[in-house]
């Protein structure tokens, strides 16, 4: 038996074994009070089902929620093939994921890249553990797609920095206990004057208010600062140095939200949704325009599909990024945008709820699932930018001069 | 915009004015977050009624003004600019189009006034399932069975309803009718009516006249909500900076823009041939107003798309009205035929 | 009777009379040596039917080759009303067009608004009558959308011009007896720099090269200008002031080339074409995917369609063009490239061929038409011109600043 | 790029080396402007053999190298990059595939080595309307009737003829087959062939697996076409200037080639997928297949319109390479089945 497959056993056996039975087989919902099905962490979860926190204990235990992450910092200290080994076994559990965390999409892998050995001491390990739930203070309400156009500021007043601000669409900032902030520390430039700095959202003078959206839903907050005094050590990387720092998480957070293509496999399989709403004539859905739609977009998935699994290939075997994996958060947006609209369309006036007793609760998810989609051409860079990045970086377009 | 006599312009002026300053989209977002039942408010209703547009496409005698489908369409462009939310094609297009069309005299006497003077609220119940599909109704004449997603039909006091033995006129009162109000996304009255052996009246109007005057209102209508999303988002882009730029000078967005409003353009003549053929009673009506839905349906879908991603972040918050328009978008699209019914309609009357 | 009524009567018993038995029915063919249905006239032209050449001197006598122009011109002298009478009763005899003139679409227009009256009296009775075959002298190899960007010499020499330079498009030039040029009178200024100039096509030192297009055929040329001398009141308008000309004329240009939809309406009509290739099956084209895409093109057709007539009826109420004119030549091009790609898909490998005995005329039509039109989002400025154009005029957006 | 082997990566090397410097499209344009009857040049495909390229799926027993159909769709992305005429798909991955799948040792041992060695051309005959509809043959064993468009069917030595019986070899000099070339508008040797009685021996590989190579490999070389196409295209946006800016810096050019460039990346995808699941055997090669060639037909359509629009005036003149490619993007689109069948197909094939 190779290396890898003997990790296979033990890892299978453990699952096996710390799996709580609650959570065993999937479709686990309502694990925390905040009512949906992901398991966040942080000093201020409160559990619903005590089941969560333990699973999330054990696996954070074993650093198997950040499998590749070295074991000096609370990793899993896995191989790349052990942690697929990892997956793989998860998966075949149906286990629910551990620990859902900007921590580790996000965070995580630039403070491996840029933190002190201090800081990364500090923090990656509650990270692994989820004690700590972090938020992102990137955009600001002028500044959007126009990142570096950010005003924060922040401003060394010798043994402390001070925070004067306001940041908007910052994640669950209302349950988070850190941020990993951008802020303005030199007005004479634009790219150059901005630093990468870490705080606690418990400092006097944050306020948060989360921001009710189309869906109906709040994921997101706008953030105050007012005169936040925050210890200088907290400063990642150099002084004015934040905007590489920016771009390399921006990478993580564009991967790690297209990659699987905003959740497309999930919830009512179109086809499935167009046979019951519409109907089947000879065996085929009853709507032909509508069936030539549907096959079309789930050729374009099957095409997005395999092309991410390309692309990791490739990367693997290139031992870096290759430049097409510019066009995954586009194509990712475009896909998840046009699965949710024929979902909405196939289940015609079933698909336009809102709340209610008319509607079932997959009507209403497929409805409020097309709106939340809108988001996707939005955050974590526009469809726009990523055009604008693919034109420029990988086909050699230049600005005009 | 198609040439107006004197007294459409001076109606379209009216109505522009009226739904911009009385009813601007504001007045919508109080009547959704007061939670009322019926989609809208009757008070405003009355106030339309007053201006006589509950009466547009009833005769003079029977106490409309008689000036026609067309003129009713203007002003149905521009409430649904603000997404003014009443029972206007509902009542006054669909219901007393259909009465005028194919009552008797006294179904003419004892309905067509008090719709004029908008103390009757009328509703169109057609469809049994999800999707549209007149073709094939399983209701009779027994008036048994249950027609889904009735718009204003939570508030009807009458009931324009189709079988497959002809229209009916069905009381809101009526022994054996049931509704069941909906939570639709748009905010509007929808509900679903559950008949159980309803006595109703014979109502000698064909379907597909009524249906089709039902197809083209709308149109004008959703042609009205794309216009003024479209206006929006174009001011948008001519205030809203990124990278020390107008976001209206990248030419990216410029081209989208222009091809936006190349829709529109197109989809007005449509909608507006579309009214003109029921007023003249034309051959080409169910083309024309299957044309006419079809391309309002996906003028609707792409402007309402767009006003959202050229807003950014901001289109996608609840306080902004981008996603108001977006809910209504989709509702409107769907009803009395999406586009993909209308093609598939259109290459059957075209016979290919 | 009205007065338009009593003109129609007229108007039916002189075409009646007049119109040769040969070109009556409509369907006339090979009217010309050059082998197209069209009428050109000119001092070249060379006749296979006589008729027609007859059709056209008798047209041209009455002035109806361009029905709405003065008399004192050789115009018709008609009312727009009488015009569109005369169009109806014409296409009721289905007469073939006497005449078909970019003097009369595009060059005479602008005589009749900035020519002198001398140059009125000499040039536009010629081309009402078709004696004179005019061709069009704008673009040039280095400036096709940057039009302004042109660079033909027109250098005063006191009692001529010397013209010298090179321009290519210019349609039919190799059949063409006068030009209407755009040349560059001063070279320290782009646009107030060019000036509207007219000049015989036999004039030592002009050479044309007929351009072989992709679809086999060569309307178009490039021609050279080495040393040509023309008289000075040749020069329409100021010197240097060209431009404003030139725009105006484009706007006819775009009119004419577009208003028609590109000749959308002829040939195989494509619902027919698809249940000749692809079947029927229950009344419908057999396959689905096709006939939902032929139907979506055909109701863009008919859009486009009555978008032209409402336009025409906004502006003669207005008394002048809506700015929605603009979107006319976009549409139309799209409308026609669309139109041969479904004809040639209908056809399937029939509409595949090139020339021989393989395919029927209709079929190498439907190819070759797939071809042409792919010119049309080209030709009399490009479709991302006229976006540009409707963005910044209509619309009001801005260039960067 | 698929991660290729060190074999893999030499042959592409070798092959985009060889179809760049020795087969440029100036190659393909002197062909056409030849006449030649064959569609393509017999010293060119002699050359090609010996590379090895036409026994790459040829076992090694039978004279080839056995690398597989991966292998040889690399070699056709190369050669479709500069429309390199020749029958590679046709005979050396068609009927060599087919005979290598179903043929008899006899069979193999009769034709593959001397397809291996290019000294026969082969084809394969399948359609029998305008349009591909395998499902519908009506040809039997009995081998009369007429099969239209047929690759390479005029120089063909060797027929691969698709019945409703099964496959039947049949040799080119056969009784009672005759032959019309066709002047299509790529300039390929296509021709319709007309069999009388015609004798024929039974092959016993399965109709839908040899057309799904023949559409596997056939997306390879429309890959390769397409990106070819957008090469030059994206070179001319980075030279031609107008309003005294490269073109390719207007931001509605960047976006466009930024969306080719994310079609070309998908559709490369599907294309390696299929080729690799022909390879393993797969049970998902019908889908893959059918992904592969509706979305490589989407693509070369979507890029050889834009290589035309974006060069312009000079893409719309003969001199210019960019009617080559559009002409064979047309011809290719359709072959063995185009997007809209490939939709239909797949969509059947997932059970909806």
């Amino acid at each position: 038996m190779s290396d890898v497959e003997s990790f296979r056993a033990q890892a299978r056996a453990w699952i096996e074994e710390n799996l709580p039975a609650s959570l065993k087989g999937g479709g686990a919902r309502g694990l925390t009070d905040e009512g949906d099905s992901y398991i966040w962490g942080g000093r201020r979860a409160k559990w619903t089902n005590p089941d969560a926190k333990l699973w999330l204990e054990r696996m954070g235990a074993k650093g198997w929620t950040a499998p590749t992450w070295p074991a000096r910092y609370g990793g899993g200290g896995l191989s790349a093939a052990e942690a697929r080994v990892l997956e793989q076994e998860l998966a075949k559990a149906k286990a629910p994921q551990a620990l859902a965390s900007f921590g580790i999409w996000m965070l995580g892998p630039v403070l491996l890249e840029y933190a002190s050995e201090e800081q990364k001491l500090e923090h990656l390990p509650k990270i692994v553990r989820g004690e700590i739930r972090w938020c992102q203070g990137y955009s600001e309400p002028g500044a959007g797609s126009d990142l570096a156009g950010l005003r924060t500021q922040c401003v060394d007043m010798g043994d402390h920095y001070l925070i004067n601000g306001a940041k908007i669409w910052t994640s669950y900032a209302n349950y988070a206990d850190w941020i990993f902030c951008l802020v303005r520390t030199d007005n004479s430039k634009k790219h150059e004057g901005i630093s990468f700095i870490l705080f606690d959202m418990t400092s006097p003078g944050i306020e948060t208010r989360p921001i009710k959206l189309i869906s109906g839903n709040s994921p997101f907050c706008e953030t105050f600062f007012t005169d936040v005094k925050e210890p200088k050590r907290n400063l990642v990387g150099k002084l004015n140095g934040g905007w590489e720092i920016a771009k390399r998480l921006l990478q993580y957070e564009r991967q790690n939200i297209s990659s699987g293509g905003f959740g497309a496999g999930g919830g009512y399989d179109l086809p499935d949704a167009a046979k019951d709403y519409v109907g089947i004539e000879n065996g085929k859905i009853a709507d032909a325009d509508l069936r030539t739609r549907i096959a079309a977009h789930k050729m374009e998935a099957q095409a997005f599909g395999l092309t991410v699994r390309r692309l990791q290939e490739e990367a693997k075997a290139q031992k870096g990024p290759s430049p097409a994996t510019s066009i995954v958060k586009y194509a990712a947006a475009k896909l998840n945008q046009d699965r949710t609209e024929l979902l909405v369309e196939a289940m015609g006036s079933q698909g336009l709820g809102w709340d209610g007793d008319g509607y079932k609760p997959e009507e209403i998810m497929a409805m409020r699932g097309m709106l939340r989609a809108k988001a996707n051409s939005i955050e974590g860079g526009t469809s726009e930018i990523n055009l604008n990045v693919v034109s420029k970086r990988v086909l050699g377009l230049l600005d005009h001069q | 915009m198609a040439v107006l006599t004197e007294e459409q312009t001076m109606l379209r002026d009216a109505a522009k004015a009226w739904a911009q300053e009385k009813s601007p989209v504001t007045q919508f977002r109080k009547l959704r977050d007061s939670g009322n039942a019926d989609g809208f408010d009757r008070a405003v209703w009355k106030e339309m009624a007053e201006m006589g547009w509950a009466g547009i496409v009833i005769p003079e005698e029977y106490g409309g003004t008689g000036l026609g489908t067309l003129t009713l369409g203007i002003v149905l462009e521009e409430t649904g600019r603000t997404l003014t939310a009443s029972p206007l094609l509902s009542t006054a297009l669909i219901a007393a189009g259909a009465i005028a069309l194919g009552g008797t005299d006294a179904q003419k006497q004892e309905w067509l006034p008090r719709i004029a003077e908008g103390s009757v609220v009328a509703a169109f119940a057609v469809d049994e399932g999800p999707h549209h599909h007149p073709g094939t109704l399983a209701m009779t004449k027994a008036l048994s069975g249950t027609k889904r997603f009735v718009a204003d039909g939570g508030a009807a006091d009458l009931v324009v309803v189709a079988t497959a033995d002809g229209l009916f006129l069905v009381r809101g009162d009526a022994k054996g009718l049931t509704r069941q109000v909906l939570h639709s996304v748009d905010s509007r009255g929808f509900a679903n009516l559950t008949f159980d052996n309803v006595e109703g009246e014979a109502l000698s109007a064909p379907l597909d006249a009524v249906l089709d005057r039902a197809r083209a209102g709308l149109a004008a209508e959703m042609l009205g909500t794309a216009t003024q999303a479209f206006e929006i988002t174009l001011d948008y882009l001519k205030t809203r900076t990124q990278f020390g730029q107008l976001i209206g000078t990248f030419q990216a967005l410029q081209h989208r823009a222009a091809k936006m409003y190349t829709e529109l353009e197109l989809t007005r003549s449509c909608v507006e041939a579309a009214l003109a053929a029921i007023d003249k009673g034309a051959n080409d009506v169910p083309q024309l107003a299957s044309l006419a839905k079809a391309k309002a349906s996906e003028l609707l879908h792409l402007v309402s798309n767009e006003m959202v991603q050229m807003h950014g972040g901001i289109g996608m918050t609840d306080a902004h009205d981008a996603g108001l328009y977006l809910k209504r978008a989709r509702v409107a699209e769907a009803l009395y035929g999406g586009a993909s019914f209308h093609r598939d309609r259109y290459a059957g009357l075209m016979g290919y």
